[in-house]
Formats: structure tokens, C-alpha cells, sequence
């Protein structure tokens, strides 16, 4: 059984200087209160792993703004001017993964393997410093798990005993980083009864989630 | 569909629209499709309604719809560049393990993407210019790694500078043949022997396209122009 | 849209010779209607990949019980004694598979991924003749991914477009294996109109999905 | 819970009875455990009914409960070992990926196994015996690499032969330092220095314990006897 806590309770579990995974494609499945939550109490020095950096003002385009972020690990960053400024000022490290290698590293470190060997890559300035892996004649990069000291996920319905649901383009990355924080918070749109979800429907089983966003008051 | 532009004579056709005509002959029923954002994203708009066709957006939708009416968006609901869309009937919601799953595993038909450069091995660049713009490649690797084939949907040339070059000056996407290039002037295939001249655009002559195209073109025997409009 | 084919015409389909990846455990989520089919055209020389042989006269046991199968890759074969003594008569060849090891081959063949990279299986029979990376100062074993020509899967519901719903542990390797099948048949308890799955309830997406067979009549 | 079973003095107990009791207090509330089959899943009786512990089954369920009432079975909702099986409120139906990730990747709390041997080094062998016994390893490679505890429970000796032994003759199932062996006569703790005896099981000496170990059993200090029954 899980107790639903508010932001600002979660947001004080989250040190400086920690390694986030935040769920969201260009801002849509990303849990904004935590965000909030986490500019107000001013958290500093955050690497973020995530999708992208949405745009300024919306979801991790909020942490971007308020200089919560040394360090990005993203597929994409081209919708956040802002993020690209403070990128060439050196005041954000950034390392660009390709989206599909983005989401198998983390689900590496969730899932307990050792790497990730994709083609995606290849030939490209991806393959800068990679162990190359040739199997069967191909030539594949050996990727490394990204894990996170916390998973911050964007849920549609979750129950007390942290069960949770997802909706549409929502899911995204969602799902897979719920796996991979040491620490997993959800914020949920709902949180219904033990019992009320029914089995088949639980895309990210309870055991996975630590702590629950209380509702909006 | 839009009939105003079916019915439009082709002499009006913008560059675009040229393109994105032509690209969408490409696409067959049953196929599952991924359209890049920007120009490729209006291959759509040329396809029968009843195509058959089942778009992926990459951030986690089969089955992607047009646009909503006004007032029933769904702020769940996107396409890869955030606008909202719609799910048609038999629609699947996807994580991104499953999309890029999906993408990298061969079982997508089709991508179709947006180019900075196509050089004579048919390698393509197509996400940064260094010093100048680093977006992130965001989906475009593994797409272009990934799918069975892979239609690059763009102008000929950019400000009198060939795109259609000897060998990519710029980062590649990825070290991978892709299957077409289709611009407002020509169809191009690359090939194992180079870049095969499939068509000629609307009233272009090959004249025309070599000089606008700083790699070898093979032209072999007679170039048909583009059926489109 | 996928029409709805009968078993005897789905069997046609599977050659001699064929790899066949057939979901189950322990018989349970097994397309048994699809194996009886096959069993009655006298199929020979599958290299079926599952979980387990379940039991003599259920599943993949009938199967075994038809002398169908010249080589099986599975996690665990020891309910069923009839392929126990076909291994040691030489009339099946075995290749013993780690249970999480077979899942994620499965997955990397349907996934787009050169290798699996794991733990397990070090330092145990499993690691003989296999490359070992080490990462990190960890030691993992690069495993190859296992593709099939055929994936025989069932499902609890399907709609025409080939969606598919599963029902509690009758899931089991079942949406793995639909990704790992260049020809992939399911055997669904129902199949609906497309339109009645919600897409949130969707886990195995219709574009995998090549033949669905009909209703028993 | 059965109460005739709860209530049963520990004379009369089986040798399965103690190893099973004394497992199931390694177990606390909110864990997420799997139960091997045979005697480890005979732990599940001796936990109380609200332990809050939510037990998994490799085969696909998260939240496992008893055997259904005659006639309330499911066919699709089966332990590891096939046995009908009912889900508690607040199961989670998982696929085989889901299943071994989370054993693989450390959310198992414990699993407990049944043992062939364990050795001084504290690894265990459970999965064959070299042309006898090759019923394949099904999950035990991921469980012992996995989960955070893996407690192996077993009976003390085969037939006068010892299972606990200087090295594994038998071929190894992980090479991971388990975290318990408990037998009838024994809780044994593998540590980077040895086998560390624990416990002794009811009305057992150490000197029975070292008269059926093969393996150096660290001794150190006064050994309490299991509090069970």
C-alpha cells in the first residue's frame, strides 16, 4: 500500500544533484506538478534523462528556465530554444542519444542486462567512443543502461497499491523509466481503490512504484 | 482529402506539394507508415481516405487521424511534433519501447523523412549542421537504421547549393542505403552501381536536374516524368 | 484487415523444417486448436522455440507425442518425460535456454537488437562457446536473438485489424513472440469488430499480426 | 492459514514443516517474493493472511493467492508449476519480458528455491544432475542471478549424502553468493568468509548439524534454536 503524498513532500525526497528520468514527449505525459513542485523548493544540479526538453514553460522545459539542469541526456532539444542557449554558454552539458537507444538503455537498467547492442549508430557520430560489436558480420554499438536515483512518471489511473495506467501518446517513455528509477514517484490523474484496476489492464505493476502524488486539492 | 487540391492543375502546384504527391504513390494498402515532421507529414493529405494505411507516430500512436474538430482535443493525443490528432478505429496506443521496437525490428514499411543531404552511396544527413544547428536526432537514426524502406522527401537544392551530392559533408544519419529520393525535379533511387534517375518532375528536363544535383546521376535511356495531379 | 482463416488452412502455411516460436507455459496460452491442426497434416522437422514442453497431450506436448519436432530451444522440459526420452534417444535435439534469456532473444529478433547482454548463465554450463563482455567489471554473456518464420500465438481477444488482448498468465511469451515471427498467426478466443478494443487495451498491435483463426464452428 | 497446521506442536512436525515455518520469517510485509515449486511453496502457508507480501509467479501474475473453490477455476490463471492459482485484489497480469525484468533487474525481494548442493562459497547447484536429471533450468538461472535475497530451502542431507559441501560437484545455477540456506536442522548464512551457522533447527545439536555438512560450518559463539511453532 502506497500513501499519497503531495509535491512538495516528494519534491524533498529529490537531492541536488540527482539523476531524474522524466516521462513526456514534447511536454505531453510528464508529470507537471512534480515539476512545480521541484522548481519552487529550487533543486539544483539535476542530470535529466527524458525524450526531450519540451518548450519553455511547459513540463522539463519549467526545469530548463529555472537552471535546475547541469546535465541532459535527450534525443531531441530542438523545440527548446532555451535549452540550446544554455548549451552553447557551457551552463548545460548535453549528450544526444538516439530515441529508440534512449529508451532500451533505460530499460536495460531496469530490466537488469548488462547493455544494449543496436545498429542505430553506426557510422555516425554516435559510434564516438563506442565498443563496436560484430555479430554475424554486422557491426552493431554496445550501449550502456542509463539508470535514474528516481523515476518521476505521469500516470492516467493508478490504485494504493501503485498499479498504474496509462492513456494514448501518454505512455511514451512512462512505462519503461517506472522500471529503471531506484526511486519511482507517479503522479496519477486518478488513483481509484485496490481492486478496482483489474490485472490485464496494469501496465506498470504496483511492486515498481514507491510513492503516489496525492489529487489536486 | 482535400478535392480543392486533388482537382488543382499541376502547373499550380507548389514544390511541396509536388513532392508530397509523389511520395504518397509510394505508400500501399496495409502498409505501416512513419511520417517525418514538416513536408513529409503532408503525404497524408494525398492518400484515399480509405487507404487502408496505418500511420505511427513515433511518440506511441498506430492508427494516428487527422486533426480534431475545434474543442475535442485530447491533450493525450498527439503526433510526434506535439499537434494534436485523432485515433481512427483499430488504433494502438504504444510505449516507446514498443514504437522504436517496432521501428528498429523491420516491422515498419515505410518512413518517409526530410533531407539535408543525399550523397552517390545513398547514405543520407538529415539531423545536424555542426556549429549551427543541433537539434538532437531525436527518432531519425533508428527510422532510418530501422525501416524497410526509406523515401527522403525534400527540395532538390537549398539556396542554389546541391543537396544531391558526391559524399554527405554533414553527419550522417545513419550508414544505410535508403530507397528513394523524391524532390519537386526528380525520383532518384540510389542503387548499388549510384543514383539512379527514376523520373523528371513536372515539365522539368534532365538538363534541368543535373544541374542542379552535384553527384553522378546514372540516366539510363528514357526518364518519364512524374504522374501526379 | 485481416481475414479469418481456418486451422487446416493456417497449417498449410508452416512447411517442414519451419522455426516455430509457439507461445505457452505449461500449456497455458497455447494455441492448442493451431497445434492440433498441424499434428493433422503431419507436419515434421519444426525447431520449435517455447517456454517448456508441457505435458504429454496438451500443447506443445502433442507436438512432441506426433514426432513433429526434430529440435526444440525452451527454458524447461522436465513434465513432459516423451521428450525427455526422445533427447536421449537422439531423436530431438535440445538447446536449454534460461527462462528470462529466452524471452529477451526472442524480444532482440523482434526488436531490432544484436545480441542480448546478461548476467545469467555465468559461470554455469550455459556460457560454454559463448562470447562474454565485460562491462563495467562485470561479466555478461552476449546472446544471439532468436528469430522464427513462424510465431503461433494465442490471445484472448482480437479485432479484425489484428489487435490483440491477452488474459492473465495465458500472456506468458506471447507478446514477445508476436514481434519474432516473420509469419505470425494467432489463435484468439474472439475476435471483435475494429473499433471495440480501446487502443490503451491494445499489447499486441495489429500491424505484427498476419493471419487470425476463425472461431471454432 | 490453517489453523490446525498454525497450532500442530513442533515434535510433530516434518522436517518440510520447520523448513517452511522458519522461510516464511524471513518474509515481510510489502515484499515481492517468488516461491519456487515443491517444498519453497509450501512457505505461503505460514504467512499470515493480511502479511501485505505479494507473491509472484514467473509464469505472468503479480499478487498470486490460494487454490480456487471447486469449480472457480480459471484455465488461464495458473502458477509456475500449472496449478490453479487466484489473484489477490491489486494482481498485475505481466508477459514473460515483464516477469524475468523484474527478477533480472533487482524488484525481486527474494526469491526462495529449492538446492541440489551449496557450497562454501556460498553458490548454489539446483538444475541437473549430468545424465540423470536435465529438466532444463526453466527460471532458477535469473531468479538466483536476480533477486536481491535468494533463501534456499531444502532438506539437510540426501540419503546420507551431504548437500552442503566444500564445492559444488554438481554443475552451478549462478555464480552468485546466495543469502540463506535453511534446512530442518540448520540456518546457515553464506558470508565473504564462510558458511556462518545461525541456527539450529528444534532438538538439534551442532554436532548433528556437522555430522551431516560436508562443507567448514563457521561455529562462532552460543548458535540459537529456530523459534518456529
Amino acid at each position: 500500500m502506497r500513501k499519497a503524498i503531495r509535491p512538495e513532500e516528494a519534491a524533498e525526497l529529490v537531492p541536488d544533484g540527482a539523476v531524474v528520468l522524466i516521462g513526456g514527449f514534447m511536454g505531453v505525459g510528464t508529470p507537471e506538478r512534480m515539476i512545480d513542485a521541484l522548481v519552487a523548493r529550487g533543486v539544483k544540479n539535476l542530470t535529466v534523462v527524458a525524450n526531450d526538453a519540451a518548450l519553455p514553460g511547459r513540463g522539463i522545459g519549467k526545469l530548463v528556465s529555472a537552471g535546475a539542469i547541469s546535465r541532459a541526456i535527450m534525443s531531441h532539444i530542438g523545440l527548446n530554444p532555451e535549452i540550446q542557449q544554455k548549451m552553447i554558454a557551457g551552463e548545460v552539458e548535453i549528450e544526444l542519444v538516439p530515441q529508440g537507444t534512449l529508451v532500451e538503455r533505460i530499460r536495460a537498467a531496469g530490466v537488469g542486462l548488462g547493455a544494449v547492442v543496436t545498429a542505430t549508430g553506426i557510422g555516425t557520430p554516435v559510434e564516438e567512443g563506442k565498443q563496436v560489436l560484430e555479430i554475424d558480420g554486422k557491426r552493431y554499438l554496445v550501449e550502456k543502461p542509463i539508470h535514474g536515483d528516481f523515476a518521476l512518471i505521469a500516470a492516467q489511473q493508478a490504485d494504493y497499491a501503485g498499479n498504474l495506467m496509462y492513456s494514448l501518446t501518454a505512455h511514451n517513455f512512462n512505462p519503461i523509466m517506472a522500471l529503471a528509477g531506484r526511486t519511482v514517484i507517479v503522479e496519477p490523474e486518478m488513483i481509484v481503490p485496490i481492486g478496482v484496476i483489474p490485472p490485464d489492464a496494469v501496465k506498470t505493476p504496483g511492486v515498481l512504484v514507491d510513492h503516489l502524488l496525492a489529487r489536486a486539492a | 482529402m482535400d478535392a480543392k487540391v486533388m482537382g488543382r492543375p499541376r502547373a499550380g502546384m507548389s514544390a511541396k506539394e509536388v513532392i508530397a504527391r509523389r511520395v504518397a504513390q509510394e505508400i500501399k494498402p496495409g502498409m505501416l507508415v512513419n511520417l517525418g515532421i514538416g513536408l513529409p507529414s503532408m503525404v497524408a493529405n494525398y492518400l484515399p481516405h480509405d487507404s487502408g494505411v496505418y500511420f505511427q507516430a513515433e511518440n506511441g500512436v498506430i492508427g494516428l487521424g487527422a486533426r480534431p474538430p475545434e474543442g475535442m482535443e485530447d491533450p493525450h493525443l498527439t503526433d510526434a511534433g506535439g499537434g494534436f490528432v485523432t485515433a481512427l478505429p483499430g488504433a494502438a496506443s504504444i510505449d516507446s519501447a514498443m514504437s522504436f521496437g517496432l521501428i528498429r525490428g523491420g516491422h515498419l514499411d515505410m518512413t518517409v523523412l526530410g533531407g539535408l543531404q543525399v550523397d552517390e552511396r545513398g547514405y543520407l544527413a538529415n539531423w545536424m549542421v555542426p556549429g549551427k544547428m543541433v537539434p538532437g536526432m531525436g527518432g531519425a537514426m533508428d527510422l532510418v537504421a530501422g525501416a524497410k524502406r526509406v523515401v527522403v522527401a525534400m527540395v532538390h537544392s537549398a539556396k542554389g547549393e546541391a543537396k544531391i551530392v558526391p559524399e554527405c559533408s554533414l553527419p550522417l544519419t545513419a550508414m544505410r542505403r535508403i530507397s528513394l529520393i523524391v524532390t519537386e525535379l526528380a525520383v532518384i533511387e540510389p542503387t548499388h552501381e549510384g543514383l539512379l534517375l527514376r523520373e523528371r518532375g513536372p515539365d522539368v528536363s534532365i538538363d534541368q536536374i543535373l544541374a542542379q544535383t552535384s553527384a553522378r546521376l546514372i540516366v539510363d535511356g528514357d526518364v518519364p516524368e512524374m504522374r501526379i495531379g
